[in-house]
């Protein structure tokens, strides 16, 4: 085993097992710590793909912003704990994750034997992986390439701060 | 060199995690953080891609998907703090003056 | 570089003016203290001048921003056809605020940017445009809904319609991611290039699936309907009356840009599966929809209903469907609006009010409005001569064409179940005796005129079906 | 990356380790001896020569207390909270260049840097916003209303101040034209400090700074007249002490991160045309470097004791309607100047 294959197994099986650890955990804070476990394992594995800016973007945005939104509004509520999932299991919740088994085969069987396909000629990351994951290059695309998305986002988080305005703030008319 | 069935495969389980959260969990919270972890399954998707075909459209999709995500969280939260002025609760079995 | 950003911004006049519109109208509100008149004319009026440029931008065809949104031509249409249905709505809305005490400026802020969000979605060449603009249509409409915050329902639906929107957006991103992945690109005319290369790899097939379920989510088609009759009886209602037409339209016009004037799914397994939800949609919107005591929640199962019936448009494919679904959704749009509008009106300050049995005796307090929404309910069930009937008739005939003869029998047969439970309305309306608590109806001028303008118009574009026909076949 | 490589940055790192330690317990007190000069007290003068070795007996007598962990507590997330922050405040320092030139060691040139990476601005933020996690949690994890509140005080607070934080590095980034701690110092030879050329910048930072971390006239999440002692009430012994080193630790990140990126880091004006040979340079730089790193510490040490504490929405006030805009207004100023020189 290569040393990438190694790195690449351990953060997966982090990604993997904090993710399952979040959805059963009855308590949201607990959850929440857990989903930022996997935020970090994800940027680690964009690491391993040369996608730095990505990966610092991810912590500074999930796990530095959006999460601690996400805890701040938790403990604002003062949640509880809720009841733990093998006592209200019904008969629909054993029917979503037989789909969701069933869904996860499929993908699975797609992905890994589909042998021929545009998949196989990536067996390696392309030479230019490391060029366009900095900061510079993005930079440079987000601002020519992209710009009418971009400006159009920052429409959409205006939008959001109204929304969230008008939503949750207390003396309202 | 890992292959990019690895990330897809990887990818994939995470989403059907989160997918599985959003059908089983009833906290609002919690099926909201579920839809983050189906985000972020995306997010690797199109990193992966994006680092194996030297093509760096999928990277900028992240940064969207995240402002996006930014974006949600912010009026999602702002949605479920209202709906807890009213109702004292978060908990969606309980929401059930309009039927599921 | 300085030039070209600005002849593109210039093309894409439309979207640009309704940027700088509502980034006016925040503008507005945050200076002043008092709420209510300016933001409302100034909002009306950019609207109009709104119109007034995507006609006049109509001839430049082509693309802008390196290709990322459409200019001219299709652009321009499906704009015309959110902005009337934002002006109708914010007319038709002026008192409505008032009443359920949703009167400050955020409300006018939030329509306008869902009307970017929209004009951006269906003009988006680049997928990253399309779903941007997605969620910038979506994301106001979650507030939206829940904009009376003290309501129980209007806070319910606001949480339901945000949790189910959220979850189909991650279908829909990780349905582009796939297809990325296939292509390399996100360019939609880079991809409809080489699409019978593609169509052969089992991910990217998967991938247009996956997008297909985000869709399906935004027109409310079966089996991703669930989120519908709650939301649409929870929020206010013309909020409602705004997601069923002008979102419905904005999905629908993005879903005929992607796949069918583009994918050209033609004979594919996705074509199948379109069939399906079309299908499953007319029956079980009309099926249940005869069983509803709710007007709001009636018209949120007939909506349904409808999206089956241009879903056939969509499995169609080729011109002639594509300029009938258009046709579909200004009929839809003026009728849907006008129905809504009228539930407004009579309903009470505390979102109550709206059961079928609260239009009893509509007749004798207000014999125009019992009438107009007569008009409304026979345009529905798709009865000549109003614009109901054209819509049905284009897209049936299209689908005969392309030998789908067998949609066009079920189109037909539910559209025979729906006569049951719009007539229903009919005659609570005008044969049943008042109720004891009488509810007048409050509109005001603007309400008025802009229930007029939806009347007129279902009224003309049944009579002369033409004018609109040659004007979205214009585009082919 | 060979096994000399990691012993160089093992060096640098136990290097790091000790001087931020010893700093640390100086750092306390000065603190007392200056609050007590600017209060007219004498403060602690008794432990060694001129109370020089106040803290180690502190210290010494924390560590030999009970360890209390409240039996309604989150055991392990109790535990975790003091560790992240005390981790988040070292590893920062990671990325801040000390000096210029380069020494050779085992036959390498290395540079005076933990690691030097292309995005060590970013880094910083980043790990700034991870800091936060530490106080909220352990408000939460003690099931205690104060610590609650303290936790969530914080957790508010440092979001909004995070912001101005970012847009005020945004005008140094334009400036400099690269993410690189070390290209940011060495863009500031001479007098062309960044405090210089982005003084309204400069002063949002700092004060986003000290909301940062937690410093008065912002130490709301432990503001003791009205939540006891905030997020730490209920923490003794080992942890209380990680918090305490965390919070000096914290000045210490903040007081270099300011130098580095606003008063010329290491850069002594003029020093090249001295033509010293290259040991005494170093020595010179990592000296000026560390002199302005004792003077920013010693401004922290000086508003806490001379400005009141901020009530909790004049705060927030301040935070998003006075600091937002104008660091938001200084980004585009700096553009508009950049676009017409």
């Amino acid at each position: 085993m290569s040393s990438e294959l190694i790195v690449f197994l351990i953060l997966a099986a982090v990604g993997v097992l904090s993710g399952i650890l979040m959805i059963t955990r009855p308590n949201p804070v607990n959850s929440a710590l857990f989903l930022i476990l996997n935020f970090m394992a994800l940027a680690g594995l964009y690491i391993t793909l040369h996608a730095q800016f990505v990966a610092i973007i991810q912590i500074l945005v999930y796990a530095g912003a959006i999460m601690v939104l996400v805890l701040f509004v938790i403990m604002l509520l003062n949640l509880e704990d809720e009841e733990p999932l093998r006592e209200q299991m019904s008969k629909r919740h054993y029917g979503s994750l037989l789909v969701a088994l069933l869904a996860l085969v499929l993908i699975v069987q797609v992905i890994g034997w589909n042998s021929g396909g545009t998949l196989e000629t990536m067996r390696e990351q392309s030479p230019h992986a490391l060029r366009i994951g900095t900061v510079e290059h993005i930079g440079s695309v987000l601002f020519t390439e992209h710009v009418y998305p971009f400006e159009l986002t920052s429409i959409l988080l205006l939008a959001a701060i109204v929304g969230a305005i008008v939503m949750a703030k207390k003396r309202f008319p | 060199m890992v292959p990019i069935h690895y990330y897809l495969i990887l990818s994939a389980v995470m989403f059907i995690t989160g997918v599985v959260g959003v059908l089983t969990r009833r906290n609002a919270i919690i099926i909201f953080m579920c839809i983050e972890l189906m985000l972020n399954s995306v997010n690797l998707t199109f990193v992966a891609f994006s680092a194996y075909l030297g093509n760096e459209t999928g990277q900028m999709f992240v940064f969207f998907i995240m402002a996006v995500a930014a974006a949600e969280a912010a009026v999602g939260l702002a949605i479920v703090i209202a709906l807890f002025r009213n109702r004292q609760t978060v908990n969606i079995n309980d929401v059930n003056i309009l039927r599921w | 570089m300085m030039e070209q950003l600005l002849t593109d911004s210039l093309n894409t006049a439309p979207i640009t003016g309704m940027v700088i519109l509502s980034l006016i109208v925040v503008m507005i509100n945050a200076l002043k203290k008092e709420p209510l008149a300016t933001e409302y004319w100034v909002s009306l009026v950019g609207i109009v001048i709104n119109i007034g440029l995507a006609v006049w931008v109509f001839p430049e065809r082509g693309t802008a921003f390196s290709g990322s949104v459409m200019t001219g031509g299709y652009a321009s249409v499906t704009a015309i056809i959110f902005l009337t249905a934002a002006a109708l709505t914010i007319m038709l809305a002026r008192v409505y605020i008032d009443k359920i005490g949703a009167n400050f400026g955020e409300f006018f802020h939030l329509i306008l940017f869902v009307t970017t969000g929209m004009m951006s979605f269906a003009a988006g060449l680049d997928l990253l445009v399309t779903f941007v603009g997605l969620e910038l249509m979506s994301i106001p409409l979650y507030v939206l809904a829940g904009i009376t915050r003290r309501n129980l329902k209007a806070t319910e639906a606001a949480l339901k319609y945000f949790l189910l929107g959220a979850f189909s957006t991650g279908f829909f991103v990780y349905g582009i991611g796939l297809i990325y992945g296939m292509t390399g690109t996100t360019k939609i005319l880079d991809i409809a290039q080489n699409i019978n290369a593609y169509s052969s790899e089992p991910l990217f097939m998967v991938g247009a699936g996956l997008m297909l379920v985000g869709f399906a989510f935004k027109v409310g088609a079966v089996p991703f309907h669930m989120w519908v009759p709650d939301v649409y009886e929870g929020s206010p209602t013309m909020v409602s009356a705004f997601m069923s037409t002008g979102v419905k339209a904005a999905a629908f016009s993005a879903l005929l840009l992607v796949f069918t004037a583009t994918f050209d799914f033609m004979h594919s397994s996705i074509n199948t599966v379109v069939a399906v939800l079309s299908v499953a949609s007319m029956v079980i919107g009309n099926i249940v929809a005869l069983s509803q005591k709710n007007f709001k929640r009636m018209l949120a199962y007939s909506s349904i209903a409808h999206a089956g019936y241009m879903l056939i448009g969509i499995t169609a494919g080729g011109g002639v469907s594509i300029a009938g679904v258009l046709f579909y959704l200004v009929a839809y749009m003026l009728t849907n609006l006008g129905a809504f509008g009228i539930a407004s009106f009579i309903e009470n300050s505390d979102q109550t009010g709206t059961d079928i049995d609260d239009f009893r005796g509509l007749y004798q307090r207000h014999p125009a409005l019992a009438v107009i929404l007569g008009v409304f309910m026979f345009s529905l069930i798709g009865l000549p001569p109003f614009a109901g009937f054209f819509g049905k008739y284009y897209i049936f005939v299209a689908a005969i064409e392309n030998g789908y003869t067998w949609l066009t029998i079920v189109g037909v047969i539910t559209s025979m179940i729906s006569v049951y439970y719009y007539l229903r309305v009919v005659v609570v309306m005008f044969f049943q005796p008042e109720g004891e608590q009488v509810q007048t109806a409050r509109f005001g001028r603007e309400g008025a005129f802009a229930l007029a303008v939806a009347a007129a118009g279902v009224l003309l574009i049944g009579v002369f079906p033409s004018v609109v026909l040659d004007w979205v076949s214009a585009l082919f | 990356m060979d096994f000399t490589d990691i012993l160089i940055s093992l060096i640098k790192i136990v290097v790091m380790f000790g001087v931020v330690l010893l700093t640390v317990a100086e750092l306390v007190y000065t603190e007392r001896r200056i609050s007590a000069f600017i209060q007219n007290r004498l403060g602690p003068n008794r432990v060694g020569w001129k109370g020089l070795l106040q803290p180690y007996a502190d210290v010494l007598k924390l560590l030999l207390k009970e360890d209390i962990v409240p039996t309604a507590a989150n055991r392990f997330i109790h535990t975790l909270a003091p560790v992240i922050s005390i981790a988040v405040a070292f590893s920062t320092l990671a990325v801040v260049p000390i000096a210029g030139e380069t020494i050779r060691l085992f036959g390498r040139e290395v540079q005076m840097v933990i690691a030097d990476v292309n995005i060590g601005v970013l880094y910083i933020l980043a790990l700034t916003s991870m800091g936060v996690y530490g106080l909220t949690l352990s408000g939460w994890s003690s099931n205690n209303k104060y610590s609650l509140l303290g936790g969530l005080r914080s957790s508010a607070q440092m979001i909004s101040y995070e912001l101005a934080m970012g847009l005020s590095v945004i005008g140094v980034i334009m400036v400099t034209g690269s993410l690189r701690l070390t290209d940011v110092v060495a863009h500031q030879s001479g007098w062309m400090w960044n405090m210089i050329l982005q003084p309204v910048g400069f002063v949002t930072f700092v004060v986003a700074a000290f909301a940062e971390t937690n410093r008065a006239p912002f130490d709301l999440p432990e503001a003791e007249p009205e939540l006891v002692g905030g997020y730490h009430t209920e923490y003794s012994s080992f942890k209380f002490a990680l918090f305490f080193l965390a919070e000096y630790a914290n000045m210490i990140t903040a007081s270099a991160v300011i130098v580095t990126l606003y008063l010329g880091g290491w850069q002594v004006p003029y020093l090249e045309l001295l033509n010293l040979p290259v040991g005494v340079t170093i020595a010179l730089q990592i000296l000026a470097f560390m002199l302005k790193v004792a003077f920013m510490l010693f401004v922290f040490q000086w508003v806490r004791w001379s400005v009141p504490r901020f009530r909790y929405d004049q705060l927030m006030n301040l935070g998003w309607k006075v600091m937002l805009p104008i660091a938001l207004a200084n980004v585009i100023v700096t553009g508009i100047v950049m676009l017409l020189l």
